[in-house]
């Protein structure tokens, strides 16, 4: 798990990635790559990450991919990230195509909705809760 | 006492308090106007494990962090 | 659509991808990248393509991609492709993830099962049809 | 007249022959031996379009395409 300030260099991780298991004889690699959209008037997305929790999250998510052969991947940003850059890579790597399709697709809902990561819009210089596109995750309202 | 953190956009700095289960912790948050309208959509975590037990025990030095809903990516 | 002789420069073809929609406000990016996994003694494999055909099942599914918003890209080897090299890269651009994740599943699926491409297993130089591994396309048996 | 030609790993030359429609092809590939066996599992183009109905006219000059099973990727 890779975390940076500001955008990923995708091409750097990407390729890093394809060499690291480029002897781990895999037969289907498959990133997602996140890039901010320029929608409603904003400059940059923006990042708060809470990197214990987040790492036990990927942790989980990897012996969850060990046990089908497969092996996990991601980088995320922190802080200001502007329009048409990137936020946020993952991948799987797995020996056959099927597994490698079903978990990005799991990996990446399972993100969505359970990394501890808070998203805020940046318009004229000022951060603005994402609070409309943001999920509660599972076992949310315990204390309420 | 334990060590309650408002992670994300809450906004909030952290409060200590005494609690012996994370039922005590809930009483006394909702006792915050701010915290209690977040608390239907937050989840829960003690010393970064996440949480489900509201009767999970607490110990003296315990931190308990409190997560807003979340958008990464 | 790309064809080329032996294995795919899969950094180089990615990257450029990337640039080519870096203004496109597309918001997910997920290339599939097939290499060849070293089993059963094989030195290679090596692949047919019949290319008119090819181009019109390619030329579809761009249009299957617009109707969704989306924008499709593939690349594929002719000829021999050694072991830990790769044969094949698809990809799916879209402004939303959903889509993109399930284009990606629905186009690499149909290029399995539709796509006119031969792939022959390289066993000490000898060129092996691997009929296990083949499948008839849509429509196979008319003429029987 | 019109061309069948045989692709991928099937490795036969290109046979021309008279045929009105695709029935007529078939009846006429089905007299080779070893074609025969690949035609369960083909498919058939016609100038380089997919088709699916034995019914197809056919016209002078046409070039009928067998494609035997595939795996790309």
């Amino acid at each position: 798990m890779e975390l940076y300030n500001g955008s990923l260099d995708v091409k750097e991780i990407f390729g890093r990635w394809l060499d690291e298991e480029a002897e781990s004889n895999y037969g289907a690699y498959i990133p997602f790559v996140g890039t901010i959209r320029a929608e409603d008037g904003i400059e940059a997305l923006s990042f708060d990450i809470y990197e214990p929790v987040l790492r036990s999250w990927f942790d989980a998510w990897q012996q969850r991919a060990k046990e089908r052969g497969a092996v996990v991947k991601m980088a995320h940003s922190i802080g200001d990230v502007p329009v048409h850059t990137s936020s946020y890579v993952s991948a799987v790597f797995s020996p056959k195509r099927r597994v490698a399709l079903e978990l990005i697709e799991e990996f990446v809902e399972d993100f969505k909705a359970n990394a501890p990561i808070w998203k805020y819009d940046v318009k004229n210089g000022e951060r603005i809760y994402a609070e409309d596109r943001s999920t509660p995750m599972d076992g949310s309202g315990l204390l309420a | 006492m334990v060590k309650v953190e408002f992670l994300g956009p809450i906004g909030k700095a952290p409060v200590e308090m005494e609690a012996k289960t994370l039922a005590d912790v809930a009483e006394k948050l909702k006792e915050d106007g701010t915290v209690k309208e977040w608390l239907p959509k937050c989840a829960v975590a003690l010393n970064d494990t996440m949480v489900s037990d509201l009767n999970t025990p607490l110990k003296d030095g315990d931190r308990i962090s409190v997560l807003p809903p979340v958008c990464g990516g």
